[in-house]
C-alpha cells in the first residue's frame, strides 16, 4: 500500500505521542513541540505514555479515532510500536518518528511512515568513545553508568560505545552498571563502584544527569572530576556544557530534544509534494574545552 | 431491611442490600456517566475505531484485574502481575517461531509458573503475600531481562501468532474474546462452583476456614496460580499484539488491577468481592485514560501528563470516598 | 532451656543475615572493609531507614503508607523553590533557610494527616487511602515545578546532606536520632504502647479508652514528615531536585525492609531496630550486587530470593506461626 | 471402642501443655470432658481432628491407628467438631457456612437451591427460621453458635465433638440442642461434650473424663459421681464455695451512682432505666437480644444514644467516646473476649495495663516501677495463671484472660465496672473466684452493672436485677425479690403480653 498523503492546509490537527515526561529531555522535547505548533497556529493534540510501549499504541489509536490529520510519534521502543505505525497507516494518516525509531525489518520510512527524524544513539556513544581515545592522556580504566535497564538509548548508547573502545584497544571497562538515567541513582552507584574500584579513572554516563550524579560521588570520595577521573557524557544540557567549561566533565556529545522546527519543517515539505528521506538527520554538536565556554548559552 | 414481602417490586431487585451491590451499583453508575460524558463531548468517542481498540488494549488490564481480585478475595494481594507478564510476553515472543501454539502455551506456562511460585511461598514458607510477590515481582522482572538480553524481543510474523493480539472475530477483538471468555470462567468458578464459597471463606479467616475443614493451602495455592495464569496470559497477548516480548513493560500493572478490583466493592481484607463489579472497575479506570486523551485532543485545556496524574489520584479519591459514604449511610439510616 | 535454633534464628536472623553479607563482602568484594566504604553504605541507607521507622509505625497499627515516594518528591520540590524566592518572596534571607526546612515538612505532614484521615473517617482501606496519594502526590510535585529539574546551591541548607558533625555524615546523625526516638517511642513511652494496642486489636483498643483514630492519623503524619525529611536529605545530597525522580520506588524499599526487619504486615508490633538492621541488609545486598559487577538483571533476581529467605529466616519460628 | 486416645503429650514452646492425656469413647455414648480452664480441654480436641499435631502418643479411631494431618482428614475420617469460640465464615450466607466444603453439587457446580433446601430443613430441626441466604454475621451469637450446630450435626459423622457450645446459648436452645444429641446418640452417633455447667453434663453425658493440669485424671460414669466429687477431682481441691452473703440494700435513690432514664437508640434499645446504687451489685438479666449489651454500651458510649439520659453521681455523663467514661471512672469488660477485649500479641502485661496507660504516664513515659507494681499485684490477687508476665495472652486460657481484662479495670480504681456475662467459658472454680472478687470489690464501693445469662449467677451474686424484654426495661427486682421464678416470668414479658 501507498503511503499516506497529507493534503495541503493552512492548518492542521497535529498528534504527538510522548514516550514519557519523567526527565529534562523530554520535557524539553514537548515544550519545543507544543511551542512551534502554538506558533503555526496548529491544533496540537498531546499523549503521554508514562513510559509504556503499549500505553503508547493505544494512545496512537486514540489519536486514529479523533481523526488528526498526522501523527508525531517519539516511539518509545523499536518493535512493540510498529502495530501504531501499522495503523496509522491503514487510518491513512501519515507518522513522522522523532528520536527513535522503529524496527527497520518491520516497517520502512517512505513506506509504512514518512520518515524519522532524530539523531543515532550508536553513533552518540561511538563519538564519545572516539574523542576519549584522542585525550585519555593515559587514563584507561572505565567505569560506565548505564540507562534504564531494556530501554534502547542505554542499549545503544552502551554499543556504539562499548565497541569502538574495544576497536581502538588498550582500554579496560572495569564495571558497567545501571544508574536508571537519574542523577540520585547514578551517584550511589557511581559511590559504590568507585569504592570497588578505586583505580577507575574514567567515568562514561549515558546521560548528563547521571554524569552529575558522578561528579558528586567523586568529591565526595575525595577525588577531582576531570582531573584525577575524567568524565564523558550524553546529552549536552546547560548544566553539563557548564561543567566542562568548569573543567569538571572532559566532553559531551549533544543529543538535542528542541525537534519543533525541523518537524513540522519536514510536515510541509510532505504536504508540499516533496520527496522525503528516509532518515533527517539531527545534526549534533559536540562540547569539549575548546567550545564550552562560548556555548554555554545556547545549550539547550 | 424490615421490608415486608408485599412491597417487593422490581425496583426491589436494584435497592443494594449489600456494600458489594452498592459499590457495584456505584461503579456502574460512574461507568454511564462517564460514557455519556464522553459521547456528549467528544466527537468520536463512542466510533467503533475508538471502542475497538479501547477493549483490545485493555483487555490486558481486564485480565490481570481478575487475577487480583481472586487473590485479594483471599485477603491476600499480588504485586507480581505486572513482572509476570512481561516475562511471559519475553516468553512467548521467543517461542513464537514455533508456532502460536507454543509462543501461548509458553507465555501461561510462564506465568503459570511465577504464580505457582507465589503460592509455594505464601502456603509452604508461610511468608506474607505482600512481600513474597513483591520478590517475585524483582525477580520475573529480573528474569524477562536475563532471558531478552535487555531489550524488546520481536515476535516472528510468520507463525499465526501476532493474530492472538491483533486480529478480529466475529468483528470484535481477539484479546476481548479472551478476556470475556476469562470473566464468564471466573464468574462461574466464583459464584457457582464450590472452589468461590472456599476462596471467600478463606477471605473471611483463614484459620476459622483451616478449622471448618477447608483445604485452605491448595485453595490459596490454586488462586495465585490462576493469578499467575491469567498474567501470563495478559503477557501472551502483549507480545502478540504489539509484536514484540517486553521486558520493561508492566510497571504499575498491580497498582491499576489493585484499584479496579477496589473500585469494584471488593474488600482488600478479603471475604467479599465480585467478578463483575471487577470488569466495571477496571473499564471505568481505563476510560478515565482514554477521556483524559481525547480531552487534550479538544485543544481546549492542554493537560500535561503531570495534571493526569492528579486527575487519576483524585478521581480515585472520589469513587473510594463516595462508596465510603454511601456505605455508611447504608448502615446508619 | 535448650538451645532453641530456630527461635534464636527469628530473633536475630537479620543481624545474622547482616553479618554473613559483610563476611561475604570482606573476603569477595575487593576495598571493602575501608572507612569510606562504610560511609559509603551508611550515607545511601540513611534515607531509606528514615522512611522505613515511618513506615514502621504505620505497618504497627495494621495500615501501610505507599504514599512515602511521593511525599519525598513533594518536600524535595518545595525546598528549593523557597530557597529561590519562587513561592515566598525572599523577604529576609535569614528566614528562608529555615523556611525551606520547615514549611516542606508542614505540607507533608497535612499530607500524611490526610492519608490517615481517609483510613479513619472514611475507613478507606489503607493501601487504597495511600494510593491516592502516591498517584496524585508525585503529580503534584511535577505540576509544581511543571517537571523540571531544580537546580540549586545552598551550603547551609545542604548541610543536611554533605555536612558532617562531630565526623559523622549529618545525614547518618539524623538517621541514629530518628531511630534512637522511634525505639524509644515504641518502648517506653504510652503512645508507643496505643500503636502497638490499636494495630492489635483496634475495638478493643478503643474500649480501653485510647483514641485510635487519632493514634492512626498521628502515625500517618509521623510517616509523612519523616519522607519529608527524607526528601529534603536526597535533594540537598544532589544540589538538585527532580521532582519526577525523587523518592521513586522508595515505598518498596521501605516495605521490604520493614519486613525483612522482622515486623509483621499484620499490625500490633513494630521493631524499629530490626527495621534498621533489614534496611541495612538490603543495602548491603545492593551494594554487592553492584561492586560485584553483576548485572542489572540478575541482581533483580537475586535481591528477590534474598528478600524472600531473610523474611523467611526471621519468622521460621516467629509467633507468626501457629 | 470408637475412639482412643493414650499418652498424649504436647508442647507450645517452653510450655508442656498435656502430658500423659488420654479419652475413650464408645460408640453412641456421650462422654462430658471437663477440666479448669487451661486444663488442655481444646487442646487434646485440636489434636484429635488435626488442627494441632501431638509430640507423642497414639490415637485409635474406628479400630485403625490415626493421625490427622489436618481438620479436613478428620471431617473426611467421620470427625465433626464444633470449635470453641469460632465464628464461622463471617461474610457467607447461612447456608453456605452449613455446607463449605461439602455443598450439594450438580454438574460439578454447587447446587444452590438444593442447598438452601436443605440448610432451611436442618435449622427447622432447630427450632431457627431464618433467611438462609443473609451473611451471618447479620445474625447475633445464638444464631451463629446454633447455624455452627447444625453444621456440625449435619456432616453424618461417627463422632460429634462439640467445645463449650452452650456458653451462649439460653435454655430453651440449650434444651433443643440436647433433643437433637438424643436423637444422634440413638443412632449410634458418639459425642464429647466440654462444657463448664456441671448441671449440662448431668442432663445428657453418660461419661465424665476429667482433666487437670493436662492429664486425665479420672473417668467415670456420670450417675457414679457427685457433683462434689466431680468438683474436686477437677480442681484438686474443695471448691470454696461462692455463697455470697447479699446485702440488704436501701434502694433509695439518694445513694445510687448512676441513673439511666428511657434510654434509646435504634431499634435495640428502646426505653431502659434502671439505678446503679453505690457498692451494689446490680444485675441485667433478659433472653438473649434483650439488648443488655446495647444498653451497656449505650452507657459506656461505646456507641452513641439517641434519646434518654445517663447520670454518673449526679451529674449527666453525655460522654463523647469511651475514653471520656473511663475518666469518669468507669470501666467495661466486653462480653466477647477475643474480638473487643484482648490485645493478642500484647503480653500480659501490656494487655493489663492498657487502659491505666494515660494515668502510668509521666511525661508520655511509661512508669516501669508503678506498672511492675500493678501488673504484680493483680496477678497475685486474682491468681493468674501465666508464665511470666510477658507470656502473650493470646497463649493463656479463656479464663485466665478473662481475669487480666478484669484486672484491667480493677486496677484503675473505677467507681462504675460493667462486666458483660463476666464468666462466660469460665470454669467453676474460677467462676466462683471472679464472683467472690466482685463481691468483695462491690463491699468496698464499687458499683457493678453485671449482665448474666445465668440466672444462678445473677441470684447469687445481684444485689438488685434489671429486667430487659426486647429493648425496655420491664421490671426491677430487689434483693429479696430476685429468685429463679421472678426472674423467668420478668424475661418472658414480652411473650405474655404479645
Ligand atoms: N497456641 C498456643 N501457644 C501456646 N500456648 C497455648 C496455645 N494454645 C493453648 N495454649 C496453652 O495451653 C493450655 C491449654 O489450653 P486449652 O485451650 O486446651 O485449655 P482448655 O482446657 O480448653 O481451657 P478453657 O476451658 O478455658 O477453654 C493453656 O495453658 C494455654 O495457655
Ligand atoms: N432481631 C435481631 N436480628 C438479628 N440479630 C439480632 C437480633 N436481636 C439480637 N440480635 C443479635 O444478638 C446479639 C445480642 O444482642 P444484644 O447484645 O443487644 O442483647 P443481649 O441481651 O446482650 O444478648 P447477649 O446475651 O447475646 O449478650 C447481638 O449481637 C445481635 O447481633
Ligand atoms: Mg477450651
Ligand atoms: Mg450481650
Amino acid at each position: 500500500a501507498e503511503l499516506p498523503s497529507l493534503k495541503k492546509k493552512e492548518t492542521y490537527k497535529v498528534g504527538f505521542a510522548q514516550t514519557e515526561s519523567n526527565n529534562p529531555w523530554r520535557i524539553a522535547q514537548t515544550e519545543s513541540m507544543k511551542a512551534e505548533a502554538a506558533k503555526l497556529g496548529y491544533q496540537f493534540v498531546y499523549t503521554d505514555a508514562a513510559g509504556s510501549a503499549a500505553k503508547q499504541v493505544a494512545d496512537v489509536n486514540s489519536m486514529i479515532a479523533q481523526g488528526v490529520d498526522l501523527i508525531f510519534l517519539a516511539p518509545r521502543e523499536e518493535k512493540p510500536l510498529i502495530p501504531a505505525v501499522l495503523a496509522a497507516k491503514k487510518a491513512g494518516i501519515p507518522v513522522i518518528l522523532l528520536d527513535r525509531s522503529v524496527d527497520p525489518k518491520l516497517a520502512t520510512a517512505g513506506k509504512d511512515y514518512v520518515t524519522f527524524i532524530g539523531s543515532d544513539f550508536v553513533e552518540e556513544g561511538k563519538r564519545v568513545a572516539e574523542w576519549l581515545v584522542k585525550n585519555a592522556n593515559g587514563k584507561t580504566k572505565i567505569i560506565e553508568l548505564e540507562g534504564t535497564t531494556g530501554s534502547s538509548p542505554a542499549n545503544d548508547r552502551k554499543k556504539g560505545f562499548d565497541d569502538a573502545i574495544k576497536a581502538a584497544g588498550g582500554f579496560q571497562i572495569v564495571a558497567s552498571q545501571s544508574g536508571d538515567f537519574s542523577r540520585d541513582k547514578g551517584r550511589q552507584v557511581a559511590e559504590a563502584l568507585l569504592q570497588a574500584h578505586p583505580d577507575a579513572n574514567i567515568v562514561y554516563a549515558h546521560n548528563d544527569e547521571m554524569a552529575l550524579g558522578a561528579i558528586a560521588a567523586l568529591e565526595a570520595a575525595g577525588k577531582k572530576p576531570g582531573k584525577d577521573v575524567l568524565v564523558l557524557s550524553i546529552d549536552g544540557g546547560k548544566e553539563a556544557v557548564k561543567a566542562i567549561a568548569d573543567g569538571k566533565i572532559g566532553a559531551v556529545v549533544e543529543c538535542n530534544p528542541r525537534f519543533g522546527p525541523i518537524a513540522y519543517k519536514t510536515l510541509k515539505r510532505y504536504a508540499a509534494g516533496d520527496k522525503i528521506e528516509a532518515w533527517v538527520k539531527n545534526t549534533d554538536k559536540f562540547y569539549d574545552t575548546a567550545n564550552a565556554s562560548a556555548e554555554v548559552g545556547s545549550a539547550y | 431491611m424490615t421490608q415486608t414481602p408485599s412491597s417487593q417490586t422490581i425496583l426491589e431487585a436494584f435497592v443494594p442490600r449489600s456494600n458489594l451491590q452498592l459499590a457495584r451499583l456505584c461503579v456502574i453508575t460512574v461507568v454511564v456517566a462517564l460514557l455519556i460524558f464522553g459521547a456528549l463531548r467528544y466527537d468520536h468517542f463512542l466510533s467503533s475505531y475508538n471502542i475497538l481498540s479501547f477493549l483490545r488494549y485493555n483487555s490486558m488490564f481486564m485480565l490481570i484485574a481478575l487475577g487480583m481480585a481472586l487473590v485479594i478475595m483471599t485477603g491476600g494481594i499480588d504485586l507480581s502481575v505486572g513482572g509476570t507478564a512481561a516475562m511471559a510476553s519475553v516468553v512467548a515472543a521467543l517461542l513464537s517461531p514455533y508456532g502460536w501454539a507454543v509462543g501461548l502455551a509458553g507465555g501461561l506456562l510462564a506465568g503459570l509458573g511465577v504464580g505457582m511460585i507465589n503460592g509455594l511461598v505464601v502456603t509452604r514458607l508461610r511468608i506474607q503475600p505482600f512481600i513474597a510477590t513483591l520478590a517475585a515481582m524483582l525477580a520475573s522482572y529480573g528474569t524477562a531481562l536475563l532471558l531478552a538480553g535487555n531489550q524488546s524481543v520481536s515476535v516472528s510474523y510468520d507463525t499465526a501468532f501476532t493474530l492472538i493480539g491483533q486480529d478480529d472475530f466475529l468483528g470484535f477483538p481477539i484479546p476481548a474474546w479472551i478476556a470475556i471468555a476469562a470473566y464468564v470462567a471466573g464468574w462461574v468458578a466464583l459464584e457457582r462452583h464450590p472452589v468461590g464459597r472456599r476462596i471467600l471463606a478463606i477471605g473471611d479467616g483463614e484459620a476459622t476456614a483451616k478449622l471448618m475443614g477447608l483445604k485452605v493451602e491448595r485453595t490459596l495455592f490454586g488462586v495465585y496460580a490462576a493469578s499467575g495464569l491469567l498474567a501470563g496470559l495478559a503477557g501472551v497477548i502483549l507480545a502478540a499484539q504489539f509484536g514484540a516480548g517486553q521486558p520493561t513493560e508492566g510497571v504499575g500493572w498491580e497498582l491499576f488491577a489493585i484499584s479496579s478490583v477496589v473500585v469494584g466493592g471488593t474488600v482488600l481484607s478479603g471475604g467479599v468481592g465480585s467478578v463483575g463489579a471487577t470488569m466495571a472497575g477496571a473499564l471505568l479506570l481505563a476510560m478515565v485514560f482514554n477521556i483524559l486523551n481525547f480531552e487534550n485532543g479538544l485543544g481546549v485545556i492542554s493537560l500535561s501528563a503531570y495534571w493526569q496524574s492528579v486527575i487519576r489520584g483524585a478521581f480515585l479519591l472520589v469513587v473510594v470516598v463516595l462508596q465510603a459514604k454511601l456505605a455508611s449511610a447504608r448502615q446508619n439510616p | 532451656m535448650p538451645f532453641n535454633l530456630a527461635s534464636w534464628l527469628s530473633r536475630y536472623g537479620t543481624f545474622v543475615a547482616l553479618i554473613l553479607l559483610i563476611v561475604f563482602n570482606a573476603i569477595a568484594t575487593p576495598n571493602f572493609l575501608s572507612l569510606q566504604t562504610f560511609n559509603v553504605n551508611l550515607t545511601q541507607v540513611a534515607t531509606i531507614v528514615i522512611v522505613a521507622v515511618g513506615m514502621t509505625l504505620v505497618i504497627a497499627t495494621g495500615g501501610i503508607d505507599l504514599s512515602v515516594g511521593s511525599l519525598m518528591a513533594i518536600a524535595g520540590a518545595l525546598a528549593p523553590m523557597i530557597l529561590q524566592g519562587t513561592i515566598v518572596p525572599t523577604v529576609n534571607p535569614l528566614l528562608t533557610l529555615p523556611l525551606a526546612f520547615i514549611l516542606p515538612l508542614i505540607v507533608v505532614a497535612m499530607l500524611g494527616w490526610f492519608n490517615g484521615f481517609l483510613v479513619t473517617r472514611y475507613s478507606i482501606q489503607p493501601i487504597v487511602a495511600t494510593l491516592v496519594l502516591f498517584t496524585a502526590g508525585r503529580g503534584i510535585a511535577q505540576v509544581m515545578t511543571n517537571g523540571n529539574l531544580q537546580v540549586f546551591k545552598n551550603d547551609a541548607f545542604q548541610f543536611v546532606a554533605l555536612g558532617y558533625v562531630f565526623g559523622i555524615p549529618t545525614q547518618v546523625l539524623i538517621m541514629i536520632v530518628v531511630v534512637a526516638a522511634a525505639a524509644f517511642l515504641v518502648k517506653r513511652t504510652a503512645l508507643g504502647r496505643q500503636i502497638l494496642a490499636v494495630g492489635g486489636n483496634e475495638k478493643a483498643a478503643r474500649l480501653s479508652g485510647i483514641p485510635a483514630q487519632r493514634v492512626k492519623r498521628l502515625v500517618y503524619l509521623i510517616s509523612g514528615v519523616l519522607a519529608g525529611l527524607a526528601g529534603l536529605i536526597v535533594v540537598a545530597r544532589n544540589s538538585a531536585s527532580d521532582a519526577n525522580l525523587v523518592g521513586l520506588g522508595m515505598e518498596l524499599d521501605a516495605i521490604a525492609a520493614v519486613a525483612v526487619g522482622g515486623t509483621l504486615l499484620t499490625g500490633g508490633r513494630a521493631n524499629i531496630l530490626g527495621t534498621l538492621l533489614g534496611a541495612c541488609v538490603i543495602q548491603l545486598v545492593r551494594y554487592t550486587l553492584l561492586a560485584n559487577g553483576v548485572p542489572d538483571a540478575a541482581a533483580l533476581v537475586v535481591k528477590a530470593a534474598l528478600i524472600v529467605a531473610a523474611v523467611y529466616i526471621q519468622q521460621s519460628a516467629g509467633p507468626g506461626r501457629t | 471402642m470408637l475412639l482412643s486416645m493414650k499418652g498424649i503429650n504436647k508442647s507450645f514452646g517452653d510450655v508442656q501443655v498435656l502430658t500423659n492425656a488420654g479419652l475413650d469413647i464408645e460408640p453412641g455414648e456421650i462422654m462430658a470432658l471437663i477440666g479448669q480452664n487451661g486444663a488442655g480441654k481444646s487442646t487434646l480436641i485440636k489434636i484429635l481432628t488435626g488442627a494441632h499435631s501431638c509430640d507423642a502418643g497414639t490415637i485409635r479411631f474406628q479400630g485403625r491407628d490415626v493421625r490427622f494431618a489436618s481438620t479436613a482428614e478428620s471431617q473426611a475420617a467421620g470427625i465433626a467438631t464444633i470449635y470453641q469460640e469460632i465464628n464461622l465464615a463471617q461474610n457467607r450466607t447461612v447456608a453456605e457456612n452449613i455446607f463449605l466444603a461439602r455443598e450439594p453439587r450438580r454438574f460439578g457446580l454447587v447446587d444452590r437451591a438444593r442447598m438452601q433446601a436443605a440448610a432451611r430443613t436442618v435449622l427447622s430441626r432447630f427450632k431457627l427460621d431464618i433467611d438462609v441466604n443473609r451473611p451471618l454475621q447479620d445474625f447475633g451469637a445464638a444464631t451463629r453458635q446454633m447455624v455452627a450446630i447444625a453444621r456440625g450435626v449435619t456432616q453424618n459423622a461417627r463422632l460429634l465433638i462439640l467445645d463449650e457450645p452452650t456458653s451462649s446459648l439460653d435454655e430453651q436452645e440449650v434444651e433443643v440442642l440436647f433433643e437433637t444429641m438424643r436423637t444422634l446418640k440413638a443412632d449410634g452417633v458418639a459425642a464429647i461434650f466440654i462444657s463448664h455447667r456441671l448441671d449440662e453434663l448431668y442432663a445428657i453425658c453418660d461419661r465424665v473424663t476429667i482433666m487437670r493440669d493436662g492429664r486425665t485424671v479420672a473417668v467415670s460414669p456420670m450417675k457414679d459421681i457427685s457433683k462434689v466429687a466431680l468438683v474436686k477431682t477437677m480442681l484438686g481441691k474443695e471448691l470454696a464455695a461462692f455463697t455470697a452473703k447479699k446485702r440488704a440494700h436501701g434502694d433509695g435513690d439518694g445513694n445510687s451512682l448512676v441513673n439511666v432514664s428511657n434510654l434509646g437508640a435504634g431499634v435495640r434499645v428502646r426505653d431502659v432505666s434502671l439505678a446503679i446504687g453505690k457498692g451494689e451489685i446490680a444485675g441485667l438479666a433478659g433472653l438473649l437480644g434483650a439488648g443488655r449489651t446495647e444498653t451497656a454500651r449505650l452507657i459506656y458510649a461505646a456507641d452513641r444514644k439517641e434519646r434518654g439520659s445517663v447520670t454518673m453521681a449526679g451529674r449527666a455523663a453525655d460522654y463523647a467516646a469511651p475514653a471520656d467514661a473511663i475518666r469518669d471512672g468507669m470501666g467495661f469488660v466486653s462480653e466477647d473476649r477475643k474480638v473487643e477485649g484482648i490485645v493478642p500479641e500484647m503480653s500480659v502485661r501490656e494487655n493489663m495495663t492498657l487502659a491505666i496507660l494515660p494515668r502510668l504516664q509521666k511525661a508520655g513515659l511509661v512508669d516501669r516501677v508503678a506498672q511492675r507494681g500493678i501488673v504484680e499485684k493483680y496477678i497475685q490477687a486474682l491468681g493468674i495463671k501465666c508464665s511470666s508476665p510477658e507470656q502473650p495472652i493470646r497463649e493463656l486460657s479463656g479464663g485466665n484472660q478473662q481475669k487480666v481484662l478484669l484486672a484491667r479495670w480493677l486496677c484503675m480504681d473505677p467507681r462504675l465496672l460493667i462486666v458483660d456475662e463476666p464468666t462466660r467459658g469460665i470454669d467453676v472454680g474460677a467462676k466462683a473466684e471472679i464472683l467472690k472478687l466482685l463481691r468483695g470489690l462491690a463491699d468496698e464501693g464499687l458499683s457493678v452493672l453485671m449482665i448474666s445469662s445465668e440466672l444462678e449467677e445473677l441470684i447469687a451474686a445481684a444485689d438488685s436485677v434489671t429486667v430487659l424484654s426486647d429493648g425496655k426495661s420491664v421490671r426491677r427486682l430487689a434483693s429479696d425479690e430476685i429468685t429463679e421464678a421472678n426472674l423467668m416470668s420478668a424475661m418472658a414479658h414480652q411473650e405474655v403480653t404479645a
